[in-house]
């Protein structure tokens, strides 16, 4: 594909070189300056949001395998009745992981690591806006993940299930550590999740490039930017249910306790206030991609873009008001609840206006079916349905019956996968040649794909055969006279086929990092800032900060569009921008690498698992945090103490690059 | 190809205050987060009063005393100096914005001496509670209360303390007057957040 | 590259239309071969009649809206596919296309305008019959005359307690729930460990169990037959394994069940069944079951007074036949692993004299 | 739009381009590595659950029981409860605990028709085969015998227990508080009281 423009790009090459001839010394500089440090070290200190996100990225996905593991485990269990080969205990534990690894590990992780890579890019700056802050994010995310699986090898894997219900998950009926270790793990992880949040909302709020007012937003940053509101709204209310649960299990509270005036109500109000907008904190990411991809392969910018934010804003208030539809079989007033089917349905309407924006773009555009694209078309074909089925869902009499069914099993993953698993798949083969700086087989991709798209409908259509077929939700097993025995089949031979893809996935990867097509800037010649950079992108980003003229940066970019000079080389000085009009402002200098950050991580993460055994973990976390704190705080001064001529004296002899040869990625295709 | 015009950015300040820098951005939506946490324990002791029939519920421990409404002394002193603290914090938060260092040195420690008086107040103020966590519902709400505005009290002051150190020993440069306006607006929401669920703790149950 | 891959597209989107039509296929089969009285869609009384009639309105307009999108979906990738052909050949990329013109816009805009009122209408209609559906089926429960039964949900079978104004009338049974045909029946519903949910797919909707909460169900069943529920709401190892019937019964059968059930439990007859009584009473069945008219009144377990009258054991694990419960009896744990029911080791003689004494309990 | 204008599209992002090539290092490697770790730890059994109870056999001849005298005598020592270290097993015994209506005599632990449970004093000694002869056996003065109504693994339950509500076990296996009314202290916050023996109360 590559291939295609060679010559114009050739020309190209020509022009710019006579053009913009390259400012050795500047660049050495940046270089030097925004240098991530080598080795074991870099693990513990780098702050580059590339780096980091790119860690978040490849930690979730391994969780993703490890769920998906679970869940053919699972499958391999269901597939024919009374089946032997997971205990029902053990059947608990490995659902329990695979909703809580899906959800808590893998999904909002992943989703807003796509946001920490590339919103920084998209808005032409180098790095987020609290760079420390940000692998400390990823340090509690990590701790929490390798917690709650070291407990699962352990036998102390949690099995209450990953909305851990109350009584089940309390004091009584859960005993020993499991469910203390789930809450705990919450609590951590979606530390990470706010952290994260606030990065986002801060970076784009103001490091703006000039011209990129509020109206000129890439529809990716608008869906991150959403999405980091409502995480900023909604997860405190899962860390005061896990932190209440986990309260009630170990200092006798009684929170949950009906006896002493607690409720068990409380605890699932609690959780689904959380619980719903987590769905759309999954999914209005995915819709950023799918924005993304729809317009780099129609060759226009999306259809509506004014209707797409507002549906997207109008998703994200709604998406507060629906959590009671989870609750339909509780006893609640009969009038409450139909205003959550209301809000449920009306849902709908904003989720229907982007799907119809999207399909007007194609209408209008010029259609590429390259593998991100095709992923988008089984984004349609399956998460268009689990809208439908969802619904089903709002209406309170349908709910009665479908509730906690394999229906809604089919539902959610219709949703979830099609909506956003789908859309990551699709993602991660368009930003691929950006990560990688090589093209992703094309073939390979389509394979990946038809295996995910029939392997994912043979599991899941028939789970709405079942659902309706009286088949509950988290049973271990069945009985042969219930008659669930073929449609179960079916499904477990697809969890076969979407495994494959999984597999044929990850060999691309793998291939087509070594062998794959160089790809140059802006291989797909897309319309976002982060094409405008090398593939992969040097770890300042851009050369020269650029400024914006229209919605979509690139095709809009003139001859005499102006570029940014002045911000300084020798420390890592970005450029701050007003909030809605993005007129530069200042210049702000970031932090550069740190260890405190995975110091303090680690601190907090002690009264975190230790305190599960003793209180006296909570005041030594205290304590070593404020020490670690205290260092971090330190040595956040300005570099300016050192500049960047002396560090480079330093390190001159140490490892330095070689002088670059000037190669060029088009040279290297040929 | 005529050349690119260029934006010269090289004469911008390099720090500024409030809603121009990102610190205090962040410094908002770390202050909303925490707030929801509020809000959201408010609502679970709001859902906790509708299954008594008596609210507060009765107290049976005769060991530490029958009131069922925390003790009001310790409690109305603390959040009168709670709100007190807010002069010296504005004065520090005007000196950081001057830059006159003298002044910051001076209020910023006022302002860390008023904590540890406030931490000892609230000390006190567990102690005036004559019921405990694992009495029942309404004591475990009121408990996660209290501690949750501790450890925001007990944030605040350690971040003052960590700048207090920082002004007497190095040269207060932008980075740092940003950072104390910053903890300025912290300290702010400290003392106000509390007052509302001061109310609620303490003078609700005794009102209705 | 380029050429192939849009081969594989073409084939592949006729191959996904097959697929379409498979899936579809398999969709019905499904629905019309039934298998367990256990379906939402076969109602046999109103409560669920009424949802069911609800989802046939739900489901086709439901359905015509996911065809349609989609074939808007095909339609968009078609025109937008030619036109990339024809305005940047086969091989290359077009140029991009930043303002769309204006004129042309304003038609697709009108066009997305129209899709999303029609949204917004048939959201609304589904909204009000929904509603009307549930306002319906909770206004019938004022029907006077119903019976009620309480029900209690354990970790992981059902307590059934017919009520009386009298209380030697009042009587216990387990995981069978008989009623007459045509009564509306209230179930009161309450746990005594953690939350269930009460489900009778055929009779009604689910209504969780949840502790320190009271809820109640209602539903009349309208013909006859055996209607297996299950717990629906996880609730422990054995949640896959807490399942019951709802036996509707002509009422002069019915009442007939009820006296039948009303008696204590018959006295042993033979020297084996009055043996087996006694292993009962000395060993570890006495801490947990109660058998009217004898000394056992634990109720930690199923009431076993009228146990051999029983279909099923175990919450409508296995069959209630001798080799079944010999087996239950001896390992529970190999049946439901993580029931409370401990393992007994009998000898084989007080074993199967225990068995003649439960299978006499009619 | 011609060639020429996306040629320019091309050309116009060139101005951010910095000759360098990288590739990112993904840590893939280092999180594998964390995880091969894990599972070589993977050998700790404190939170199985054993479901399938061996049926119980001749149970009563497991510890000797002959030279045990109330208020005192040899202790057998050597026998070991092998539930004690199982959080689920302790929370079973608690909950047969109430089942057998053992809190019909001794309360929540608190005592009244039988002595109290969870204190210091050991009218028959705190061992485990103490109190599994005590709950087997029965004991004068009201504590009947159990032999035969209640399986040998649940008496070792109920013996883990027992041992619980006066802070003998781990504070990680004792039970914390149940769903119901709070009578007394949960068994983890209980602190570990030090066993006297204790004479025989006097016979009214």
């Amino acid at each position: 594909m590559a291939r295609e423009n060679e010559k114009e790009r050739e020309e190209a090459k020509q022009d710019d070189a006579v053009a913009l001839p390259v400012e050795g010394e500047r660049l050495r500089e940046l270089e030097e300056t925004w240098k991530s440090p080598r080795g074991v070290w870099k693990f513990l200190t780098d702050t580059n949001h590339k780096v980091i996100a790119m860690r978040y990225v490849v930690t979730a996905f391994v969780f993703f395998l490890l769920a998906g593991l679970e869940a053919a485990v699972m499958r391999l269990q269901l597939a024919r009745p009374e089946s032997r080969i997971l205990t029902p205990d053990l059947y608990d534990q490995f659902f329990t992981m695979h909703g809580t690894t899906m959800m808590f590990l893998f999904a909002v992780p992943i989703m807003e690591a796509m946001g920490l890579y590339f919103v920084p890019m998209m808005i032409g700056t180098r790095n987020v806006a609290f760079p420390r802050m940000n692998a400390f994010g990823y340090y509690t995310y990590l701790i929490g993940g390798l917690l709650l699986y070291i407990g699962f090898f352990l036998h102390v894997g949690p099995d209450a299930g990953w909305f851990a219900y109350v009584p089940l998950s309390g004091p009584q009926f859960s005993p020993g550590k499991r469910i203390d270790i789930w809450a705990q793990m919450i609590t951590f992880t979606e530390i990470a999740a706010l952290v994260g949040a606030v990065e986002i909302i801060v970076t784009v709020f103001k490091q703006r490039a000039p011209g990129m007012t509020l109206n000129r937003l890439p529809l990716f940053v608008w869906a991150q930017l959403v999405t980091s509101f409502m995480i900023i709204f909604s997860m405190p209310a899962v860390m005061m249910a896990s932190g209440m649960l986990a309260m009630d299990r170990l200092v006798d509270t009684h929170f949950f306790n009906p006896a002493e005036g607690g409720d068990a109500l409380l605890y699932q109000h609690l959780f689904w206030f959380f619980g719903h907008p987590e769905v759309y904190i999954i999914f209005i990411p995915a819709l950023g991609f799918v924005s993304s991809i729809v317009a780099t392969f129609t060759r226009r910018p999306v259809f509506g873009y004014l209707a797409m934010v507002l549906s997207l804003i109008a998703t994200a208030f709604i998406g507060f008001g629906l959590w009671v539809h989870h609750m339909f079989a509780t006893p609640l007033p009969q009038l409450g609840q139909s205003f959550f089917t209301g809000a449920s349905m009306m849902i709908a309407i904003p989720s229907g206006v982007q799907i119809f924006c999207w399909i007007a773009t194609m209408w209008r555009g010029k259609l590429r079916l390259k593998t991100p694209m095709v992923f988008v078309l089984g984004f349609f074909a399956i998460f268009v349905l689990g809208g439908l089925s969802g619904i089903i869902l709002a209406s309170v009499p349908l709910d009665w019956q479908v509730h906690d069914t394999y229906f809604v099993v089919a539902h959610f993953h219709y949703v979830l996968i099609g909506g956003a698993v789908f859309p990551l798949f699709g993602a991660m083969h368009y930003w691929y040649p950006k990560w990688t700086g090589r093209m992703i087989s094309e073939r390979l991709g389509m394979l990946t794909f038809w295996l995910l798209f029939v392997g994912f409908n043979l599991v899941f259509f028939p789970m709405h055969q079942l659902g309706l077929k009286g088949m509950p939700r988290r049973v271990y097993t069945y009985l042969p006279e219930t008659g669930w025995g073929s449609l179960n089949m079916i499904a477990s031979v697809g969890a076969a086929l979407m495994a494959l893809g999984v597999v044929t996935f990850l060999a691309n990867v793998w291939a087509s990092r070594r062998a794959g097509v160089l790809a140059g800037a802006n291989p797909w010649y897309a319309d976002t800032l982060e094409w405008a950079t090398e593939s992969p992108a040097p770890d300042y980003n851009f050369a020269n900060i650029p400024t914006v003229e229209g919605r979509s940066a690139l095709w809009e970019m003139k001859d005499d569009t102006p570029i940014v000079v002045g911000l300084s080389t020798e420390c890592r000085e970005v450029l701050c921008t007003h909030i809605m009009d993005a007129e530069p402002d200042h210049r702000y200098e970031l932090p550069g690498p740190s260890i405190f950050p995975v110091l303090t991580a680690l601190a907090v993460g002690v009264a975190f698992t230790a305190g599960i055994f003793t209180p006296w973990a909570f005041p030594v976390s205290a304590v070593l945090s404020g020490a670690s704190l205290y260092g971090w705080f330190w040595s956040n001064r300005n570099s300016k103490n050192e500049p960047v001529k002396e560090r480079r004296a330093r390190t001159d002899k140490a490892d330095r690059p070689s002088p670059r040869p000037a190669a060029r990625t088009v040279e290297g295709e040929a | 190809m005529s050349a690119r015009p260029l934006i010269d950015v090289s004469g911008l300040p390099k720090h500024r205050f409030d809603t121009h820098a990102p610190i205090w951005w962040g410094n908002l939506w770390l202050l909303a987060i925490e707030t929801t946490m509020f809000v959201i324990a408010l609502a679970a002791y709001l859902y906790t009063q509708q299954n008594f029939q008596v609210w507060p519920p009765p107290n049976t421990s005769t060991v530490y005393g029958l009131d069922p409404v925390p003790g009001l002394t310790p409690g109305t002193i603390n959040i009168i100096l709670l709100v007190l603290s807010c002069v010296p914090m504005i004065l520090t938060d005007l000196a950081a914005r001057r830059g006159d260092r003298g002044a910051v040195k001076l209020w910023l420690t006022v302002c860390v001496a008023l904590g540890v008086v406030m931490m000892i107040l609230r000390w006190f103020e567990y102690g005036a509670v004559k019921f405990t966590w694992d009495s029942n519902a309404y004591g475990s709400s009121v408990w996660m209360l209290l501690v949750l505005h501790t450890l925001h009290l007990l944030t605040s002051w350690g971040e003052a303390v960590l700048l207090s150190s920082w002004v007497w020993t190095q040269p207060l440069d932008m980075h740092r007057r940003v950072d104390i306006t910053a903890l300025a607006v912290y300290w702010y929401w400290v003392a106000g957040i509390w007052i509302p669920f001061y109310l609620l703790l303490y003078f609700a149950p005794r009102v209705i | 590259m380029t050429t192939r891959s849009a081969i594989n597209v073409r084939l592949g989107r006729a191959g996904r239309r097959v697929l379409g039509v498979a899936l579809a296929a398999v969709c019905v089969a499904s629905t019309t071969g039934f298998d367990a009285n256990q379906k939402v869609l076969a109602p046999a009384g109103p409560h669920a009649g009424g949802v069911s009639r609800l989802w046939w309105i739900f489901f086709p307009v439901l359905a015509v809206v996911y065809v349609v999108t989609l074939i808007f979906c095909a339609v968009a990738v078609a025109r937008g596919r030619a036109r990339q052909g024809r305005d940047a050949g086969a091989n290359s990329i077009p140029p991009p296309e930043a303002k769309p013109d204006e004129a042309r816009e304003r038609r697709v805009r009108s066009a997305v305008v129209v899709a999303t009122a029609l949204t917004t209408i048939i959201l609304f209609v589904l909204l009000v019959s929904s509603f009307l559906t549930g306002r319906e089926l909770t206004m019938t429960r004022s029907d006077a005359g119903a019976l009620t039964i309480e029900v209690t949900g354990h970790q992981w079978w059902w307590e059934v307690r017919y009520d009386d104004a009298v209380s030697a009338n009042v009587f216990t049974t387990a995981n069978e729930i008989h009623v007459p045909v045509g009564q509306p029946v209230i179930l009161r519903l309450s746990s005594t460990d953690v939350i269930h949910s009460f489900w009778v797919p055929n009779l009604a909707g689910k209504k969780d169990l949840i502790p320190g909460k009271s809820s109640s169900v209602w539903l009349r069943a309208d013909r006859e037959g055996v209607y297996r529920g299950q717990c629906a709401e996880f609730c422990g190892m054995q949640h896959a394994h807490m399942a019951f019937v709802v036996v509707a019964d002509p009422p002069d059968k019915f009442w007939a069940w009820v006296a039948a059930q009303r008696q204590p439990a018959v006295n042993p007859q033979t020297d084996s069944q009055k043996r087996g009584q006694a292993v009962f009473l000395s060993a570890t069945c006495v801490m947990c079951h109660a058998i009217q008219g004898t000394q056992a009144n634990a109720s930690v377990g199923p009431n076993l007074t009228h146990v051999a009258s029983r279909a099923w054991i175990a919450a409508e694990t296995i069959p209630n036949t001798r080799g079944h419960l010999s087996g239950w009896v001896a390992n529970a744990q190999g049946v439901k692993p993580g029931v409370l029911m401990p393992p007994n080791s009998l000898s084989s003689e007080d074993l199967q004299s225990l068995l003649d004494y439960l299978q006499s309990l009619k | 739009m011609k060639r020429g204008d996306l040629k320019s599209e091309i050309t116009n992002l060139r101005f951010c381009l910095s000759p360098s090539v990288r590739r990112p290092s993904a840590r893939a490697c280092v999180v594998a590595a964390w995880l091969a770790v894990v599972v070589a730890l993977a050998a700790c059994e404190r939170e199985k659950r054993e479901t399938v109870e061996a049926a119980p056999g001749a149970r009563t001849e497991a510890i000797s029981l002959s030279d045990l005298r109330p208020g005192g005598g040899s202790q057998p020592g050597e026998t070991k409860n092998p539930d004690e270290g199982r959080a689920y097993d302790i929370s079973q015994g608690k909950q047969f605990f109430s089942y057998y209506n053992c809190a019909g005599c001794h309360f929540n632990g608190g005592g009244g028709i039988g002595p109290p449970l969870m204190d210091d004093k050991w009218i028959y000694g705190s061992d485990p085969a103490n109190i599994y002869e005590t709950i087997v056996e029965g004991r004068p003065n009201g504590m009947p015998s159990f032999r035969g109504k209640i399986t040998d693994a649940q008496v070792w339950q109920l013996v883990g227990y027992v041992r619980s509500m006066s802070g003998q076990l781990p504070k990680d296996v004792s039970p914390t508080r149940s769903d119901h009314m709070n009578a007394r202290k949960s068994e983890q916050t209980t602190e570990k009281e030090q066993p006297k023996k204790t004479t025989l109360p006097e016979t009214k």
